[in-house]
């Protein structure tokens, strides 16, 4: 056990899969000597050497590509796409080609990539640094999107990915890399060191893929979250008193549906926060899934909390990050508290 | 705007309409030199002789022959004589093999059109006239080099022994199919005869097998990846990645660009064909480049077996321009007299590979008409035979065909609860 | 006014629009001198000329870049994606740049272009000759999305597309382009003539965007859909024999919530069609802002009618495609019919 | 599988493993010649001398002048005098403007620098070493001929006359930032300045340009586009797409490649640097190539005034690289200590553009250290006068800023119901 900030902790998951795994590789832009703009890969060349962790050129596609070529040549590449607002050049090689090798080979070939990238606001990254892309991910079958909350998840979850015969999508909440955050932008930052989550095993361990996480128990309403959002959600429950139950998805595809279903079942209201852009977000389908799953149980309309439908403003950073006030006011109004 | 700019410099820049500037005269669109009506033209192709070009040590600095982009390797001269110094050591049994192969993908490629036709399957794609491409390339590499192709390779897999039955029952999406009725007709895959899942997205390929590749070399195999693509398809950004990749790693790769003349309905001035030859591309990224006549099947083994050896020394990768002729149409749904004369593949100055390759064979002595004659019919009754035994499993539209409930397989390694449940609602 | 299918309606948009405006112009491949492998650009080149009709490099990311920049320069350039299966190497020009370029110059620059896609299953066209990607650009703050149903609607909202502002996705479905198609594939091909649809007046007119039509008037069950779905939950009610409301939403961004919310709060039960992948298409979407806006009014579960979240299966086609059985057994289950 | 199947013609392709192959030997991973510790190397760079390289004419076809993509166009030789053909005619006045437009765009850059440190604002990123690249540029291009630059050609707009106030409320995103606080730092845009909103995504704007060119050519203007692309930023799809279309349409464009040596941390090698020069790209499509000096102002503004003719003549673009070197680190989210020497630039062999042109005044006799002195202690006050006045406007976190609900304006040219409702439900 160390304690570890999440950078730490995805470092340690590469280092530990590379040191069982020859096939494990790791490669993106700046990630070689340098070893990443956010750390993450740092000392990895070093110790593993040029070959299994390598600079590429400034070509996303092209990244994903060769990622693509030798997951299905036997490798487990994991490929860091510098920030989730940069993954669109590869789309293509994502959603066309990775997401359907499986299944258009009938089971010949199949991609088992990881495609880590820093997703998320908080830190005035203006409109393409800040991006949460992973909705659109969603909508293809064929992907896996994972999005963990703190290092002790995100290690296992990393290894999961990288052991997962599945092209797995990992975005990373870039806001949570060196502490937890809980939208109190203006209140002092707070380091990993000293929660239970950072306390992370040095050695191989899984969380696995498709289990949410009950991160506080609660009887009056079910709060689904993921990423930074679980840190607000963990607050404005904490602040506003109210007796939330909050899931963390951890995996977004697979989803747990079984856990989500047992909760809102029992609280018989919803609210779910998340920080893209609103319209055809992830809590859409979230929002789908709890009605056709838990409609004779729902009190009231599912509310979300989510950021707005408009680019991430550099100006406007808190305004459009939805922090523990507007959780509250939805749970509020959930619980018939407010207007 | 606020006030206190940027006043104590002047601006260097001329301000508008200052100066008396010409006008643009307009967009410069590219047209092909001949349309339905007109004669095809193909005087902007110049033809270099058999046998003038070059051939570098594999191991030439790429900056030591650049030339070859612009330049036609060709091996097979007018009368059918081997020349120059491409020339590759084959024997006889070989070619005649070579041919043979040819022939039956011509075979193949003729009934299964004729299939579709008849209503037995959505779609077909032929490859008549690029027969040479495919087929020569085989010929140069180990079946355990994984071949990246479009949909015009099918010669590959006929090389390799791939059973004509199973490439059938693909095309027929029937009981038998290998894909399990997943894919359009043509998109094969085998991985047992080294053929890439075709994709039906241009281009995307080009750029996977480079990372094949580099997975060879990083495993220290013994193997290499080759990859096609259309003329058309270059323009795609994958191309470009695969380009970039392969120089900058030294992948062990072959790329390969087939200029067939056309993209549906596009000439290859669409791509940027007019301003210099697509082998000049590899030249941008420094890569060997390679142009070579496409309908010479010993200049395409030879170019190959070049470029293998070469990756195989791990002296990185190679791009090669293979001219060639799309003879028919695109696919089924297409209809090229619409964009083109309909003589203008009679006209095409690189002729017909197969005849080219026959000639040789004559001039050799060990060919003749009558045994040319047989082996059409040959292969005619072999595909004939294979196409009632694929048949007896089942054509588009029949019966006969994978389980439905094998549609949610596949998707992911296992199945997760929602496809379970999408299964469940379709009630299978 | 003439008898147009889909793609004459269409190609009579451009022609108009052409001919009213020498900004405007359309290129893509294949759609110059031989009309696009759909014909809708036919004699366009013949008309206008090859500057304002042209073949283009196959090269669906710099077809969206060139437009943007002409557009940028004050042209109304119309693109065509041959298929909507090829949009996504053009994706990252799609959603980093035409969808921000007005927002993040303050209005400087904008990109007002139409592109045009040819989408949706029924023609055994297989995994990339099928896909519906409309919930992806509905996720995309900036971008407008429109999906006509019928040969007047298809010329009328291409003009409103083409003289709009702001980028607009404009996707077709191809399995109408000849004749409407209700899904019994079985049944012999129609034409479009003979339909008032398909009476087209011959010059310029608009069909405003955000503006759904209620194509059946009914009081027991509101349906939502778009394209070739329209056709299908036709069907459905008519064999069914079931009173439901068919709302055409022809823009799915942006959305016109009042006619949706008008009816639902009548009918008090919803089914919403698409043929997309299921989890995360906008038909979550939909179902968000229904419980959203008509909670209170509800009477079951909002249902989904959809593609499975596969690749597009060859020889699955008609079990894959969401056809009149699939929608008249959630008609009957939200009408509390049946299991 | 099914029975029956291929057994006719043999496969051609020999068997795996039947033949001994040799074994790869790994990646070829690019390294720079030195990493921290190290003394810095640029013994690779080959450097021909001023005035060698030859001045082909603007309508001559690319495929005359080839070698100038592998040789480095240069006018001012180590003493400061302007040499051979490539030599501009600009009188004295422009010089020590453009020499103006320099020390300006420095002395904004440190003031910007240090204004980010001293957490007046989030990020800012400086363009030492490069200002010969943008000024160069602008002197050679009407303000009419729209500019699709990088973040690090700021040079263009000082060069411009563009208020260094309104630059830097873009930087503060206050109330008077022209973007409405919506951009990052560096992200200007100002269309009457002919400079293009800067995106943040690297490459898109590269083949942005060539549609604005193109329309250009559409409606018979008299001005073209100019664009700007860094040597990392080459492999992106956008790069080839650019070059491709602006090939095939003789789209009136030029086309720039900044190789300042490094993409944060990684050195040109790794987009292909090692393998042939950037301008090579140009070669790959049929487009004249041109390698400049990038710090020599003369040559830069006569490699692009030959361009510009070129493209104004309706003989369509050029792609120029600009060889020059990025002295500082990649923003102020870099520590370039961690990856390179730390006196690298130091030994950069093309020197300081601003040295350079200074030397080349001060030999025309129309310049001296004295009035470089005054010069530079002139932007210094000047920049420093206008930050006092922008930061009156507000920095990064202050108070003054546009107004919160401006944030969901220009979304869309009008607003939807949504985003009203989301405005409303933010409560504003
Ligand atoms: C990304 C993508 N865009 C467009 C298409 C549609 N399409 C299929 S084949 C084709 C022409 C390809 O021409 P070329 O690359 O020259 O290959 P050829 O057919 O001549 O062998 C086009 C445009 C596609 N399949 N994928
Ligand atoms: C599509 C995309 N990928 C990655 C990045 C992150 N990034 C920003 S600058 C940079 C390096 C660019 O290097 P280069 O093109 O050489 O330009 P320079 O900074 O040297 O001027 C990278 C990788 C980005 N902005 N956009
Ligand atoms: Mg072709
Ligand atoms: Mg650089």
């Amino acid at each position: 056990m160390t304690t570890m900030n999440m950078v730490k902790a995805l470092n340690s998951a590469l280092d530990v899969m590379m040191e069982r795994d020859p096939n494990v590789l790791t490669f993106g832009e700046d990630v070689g000597y340098f070893g990443g703009v956010f750390r993450v890969t740092e000392g990895l060349q070093a110790r593993y050497g040029r070959e299994r962790c390598f600079d590429t050129p400034i070509a996303e596609g092209g990244i994903v590509a060769a990622a693509i070529g030798m997951g299905a040549h036997g490798l487990r590449p994991v490929v860091e796409i510098q920030f989730a607002d940069y993954i669109y050049p590869a789309f293509d090689q994502i959603v066309s080609e990775a997401a359907r090798l499986r299944y258009r080979s009938a089971g010949q070939f199949n991609a088992p990539i990881t495609i880590r990238s820093p997703y998320g606001g908080g830190i005035f990254g203006g409109q393409v640094h800040s991006q949460s892309p992973e909705g659109l991910f969603t909508h293809v079958a064929g992907l896996k999107t994972v999005v963990p909350s703190n290092p002790y998840d995100a290690k296992g979850l990393l290894i999961s990915a990288i052991e997962d015969d599945d092209p797995v999508i990992f975005l990373e909440p870039k806001r949570l890399y060196n502490g937890p955050f809980d939208g109190h932008h203006d209140r002092a930052v707070r380091a990993w060191a000293g929660r239970a989550e950072a306390e992370v095993p040095d050695g191989y361990y899984r969380v696995p893929l498709g289990k949410a996480a009950i991160v506080r128990a609660g009887e009056a309403v079910t709060v689904l979250a993921y990423g930074t959002m679980v840190h607000v959600a963990m607050a404005a429950a904490e602040e506003a008193q109210i007796d939330a139950e909050i899931i963390d998805l951890r995996t977004l595809i697979p989803l747990d549906i079984e856990t989500i279903e047992a909760s809102v079942r029992r609280t018989g209201r919803c609210v779910i926060v998340h920080e893209a852009t609103r319209t055809s977000g992830f809590g859409a389908e979230l929002i789908a899934l709890v009605q056709e799953h838990c409609f004779y149980h729902l009190e009231a309309p599912i509310e979300r909390v989510t950021g707005w439908d408009t680019p991430y403003p550099h100006a406007f950073e808190w305004e459009y990050f939805p922090g523990p006030a507007r959780v509250i006011q939805a749970l509020r109004r959930v619980m018939g508290d407010a207007t | 705007m606020t006030d206190g700019g940027n006043d104590l410099p002047e601006p260097v820049a001329r301000a508008p309409g200052e100066t008396a500037l010409p006008s643009l005269a307009g967009l410069r669109i590219p047209e092909p030199q001949a349309r339905p009506g007109a004669a095809p033209d193909f005087s902007g192709l110049v033809l270099p002789h058999a046998g003038a070009a070059r051939r570098p040590a594999v191991d030439d600095h790429p900056g030591l022959f650049r030339e070859l982009a612009y330049d036609l390797i060709r091996v097979l001269d007018e009368e059918g004589t081997a020349v120059g110094p491409w020339t590759p050591a084959l024997d006889a049994a070989t070619l005649t093999g070579a041919l043979t192969h040819m022939l039956m993908t011509r075979a193949y490629d003729n009934r299964m059109y004729r299939a579709q036709r008849a209503g037995k399957t959505s779609f077909y794609l032929k490859s008549t006239g690029e027969e040479a491409v495919s087929v020569g390339a085989a010929l140069a590499l180990e079946t355990a080099d994984m071949c990246f192709p479009t949909y015009r390779q099918q010669g590959l897999l006929i090389s390799r022994g791939y059973p004509l039955v199973d490439m059938m029952c693909q095309i027929y999406s029937n009981a038998r199919d290998p894909l399990k009725g997943r894919q359009m007709p043509v998109m094969y895959s085998s991985r047992e005869h080294g053929f890439f899942s075709i994709s039906g997205n241009l281009g995307t390929q080009f750029s996977q097998a480079v990372g094949w590749a580099m997975a060879c070399a990083y495993k220290r195999e013994n193997h290499i990846a080759a990859a096609w693509i259309g003329d058309g398809a270059t323009a795609e950004g994958d191309f470009h990645y695969a380009l970039t990749m392969a120089a900058v790693y030294h992948a062990p790769v072959i790329l390969n660009i087939v200029n067939n003349q056309w993209a549906i309905s596009s000439f290859q001035g669409i791509a940027g064909g007019l301003e210099t030859t697509f082998a000049a591309r590899g030249i941008g990224v420094g890569l060997p480049a390679l142009r070579v006549d496409g309908n010479d099947l010993l200049a395409v083994y030879a170019a190959t077996a070049w470029a293998a050896e070469r990756a195989r020394r791990n002296l990185g990768g190679t791009l090669i321009e293979m001219v060639t002729y799309r003879r028919e149409g695109h696919s089924t749904s297409d209809d090229p007299s619409r964009y083109r004369p309909v003589d203008e593949p009679d006209v095409w100055p690189l002729g017909d590979p197969i005849e080219r390759l026959k000639r040789h064979l004559v001039r050799l002595g060990v060919w003749d008409d009558a045994r040319h004659a047989a082996a059409v019919a040959t292969a005619e009754v072999y595909v004939k035979q294979a196409s009632g035994q694929a048949e007896s499993f089942g054509t588009l539209g029949s019966d006969q065909r994978p389980s439905v409930s094998s549609m949610f397989d596949d998707v992911y390694a296992e199945m997760p609860w929602h496809l379970r449940k999408q299964r469940q609602d379709l009630g299978i």
